[in-house]
């Protein structure tokens, strides 16, 4: 159960619930198959609804950072609190991928 | 070291990814007697966290297996939490504390124990190959009555 | 009857009356992957929590001792929970498990076992003097989509 | 911290969070210093925000029924749901204490 919009190329998708290892896992292939299907350029994540985060959100945003390169594409992320930036700020993620408010 | 813990629990549980949330609730409730702030909370949730899905991910390559958290607190909210697998064990544990250090493939980070080094005072891991791992997560709380500006 | 369980928690702590709606939590997280109605999860935390309560207030008259919590479930939401303490046991299971008796005086209500029975399918008790006491909860959870009307 | 008001002789009390043994134990103590306080000859407990109660909801109840009768007062419940209800309906307490909605 995913939320997304696509909207001139790109493809938003608000993720909502604990993003811990057991969630990214389930994610991952949902993401993939939603970019897949939407032939998206640029992937929105919105994690304004993320009670907890883990260092497995940074894996499943470098993935994803990945396959949109791969594709040509690009990725941000949409709406981060305080500790989903702490934890992104130590693996330097907003080096590779948009940070939006 | 010789603390006067005033509470305890050990929590035994299967080394299932479903379990990962579970454990973090389980020490959020251990933790409540205490009456944290919902930052220190965090910091020790998601250690627990980053430890409890080592544990899952990394230490029993063939399944199954199991995985116990260890906590206490003493009367000043010193919060000691133990995790430990009796899984394949860290050959190398200094390069496993690296940052982006990991064995787990693509989706992994390898961020693990950084996020962990940074929410806790302190954490110690002891592992020996073939046998296991415990990571000792060491905090001491601020309470919420601490947390309030005090009067001089 | 052999029950294939697909998941497993033991959880042992102090008994200690501010462990009691630690336990209650941890409860609710570890039948948190069964997707439980929220009625059918109140009634399972209702239940652990007399029983809980129960090794608290009456197992342990001296005071110290533990209380182990034993969760399983298996693929259809069947649910079973082995609430064990090692104190000072029951002597008589049956007048124990009356509505209103109690020897916990005036502020318990002799209630417990009644509530027990009342929100779970089975509840039994095996007792020892001197020895200890494990109440067994079961229960089939129905589902969240369960609980949903369905088609004929 | 317990929320109360007095009003003509009754001592209106909220009761917040979950009403199990441990809680019981501390509100005994706080409703009886209350209630010899006040001098109040009806006690009102409102359960509207008990997330949670046990048995030790009946025993809580049922002795300030008894601490009110022998001052020659009264108890009523405020605001219990369908969960508390059942609970209190099996030790019979409404024949000892009003319900109020
Ligand atoms: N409990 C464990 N058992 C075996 N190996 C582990 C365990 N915990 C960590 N490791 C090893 O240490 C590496 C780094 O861990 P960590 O920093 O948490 O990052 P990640 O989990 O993203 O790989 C892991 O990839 C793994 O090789
Ligand atoms: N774990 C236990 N150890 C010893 N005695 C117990 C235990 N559980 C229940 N009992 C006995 O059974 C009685 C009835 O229990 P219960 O129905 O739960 O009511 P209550 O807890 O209000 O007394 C208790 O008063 C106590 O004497």
């Amino acid at each position: 159960m995913l939320f997304y919009e696509v909207k001139g190329g790109a493809l938003r998708v608000r993720l909502t619930g604990d993003l811990d290892h057991s969630a990214a896992t389930r994610l991952r292939g949902e993401l993939d198959a939603l970019i897949a299907q939407t032939g998206a350029k640029r992937l929105l994540l919105d994690v304004s609804d993320v009670p907890f985060m883990d260092s497995s959100g940074i894996g499943l945003v470098i993935g994803r950072y990945k396959l949109m390169a791969r594709r040509g594409g690009s990725v941000a992320v949409v709406g981060s609190n305080e500790r989903v930036d702490r934890i992104f700020n130590m693996a330097g993620l907003y080096s590779l991928v948009e940070r939006r408010a | 070291m010789n603390v006067n813990w005033i509470n305890e629990m050990r929590l035994d549980f299967a080394a299932l990814p479903e379990n990962e949330a579970f454990a973090r609730l389980a020490v959020s409730g251990f933790l409540l007697p205490l009456d944290p702030t919902m930052e220190a909370l965090a910091d020790v949730k998601t250690a627990v966290s980053e430890a409890v899905t080592n544990a899952i991910v990394h230490a029993y390559p063939k399944g199954g297996g199991q995985v116990r958290v260890h906590g206490r607190y003493d009367g000043e909210g010193l919060v000691r939490i133990d995790v430990t697998d009796t899984g394949r064990g860290i050959e190398d544990v200094a390069q496993a504390r690296q940052p982006f250090y990991t064995t787990g493939g693509e989706e992994r980070s390898g961020m693990g124990f950084t996020v962990m080094e940074s929410f806790m005072d302190a954490v110690e891991v002891k592992s020996a190959v073939g046998r296991g791992t415990t990571v000792r997560l060491t905090k001491r709380l601020r309470t919420r009555d601490e947390a309030l500006p005090r009067r001089a």
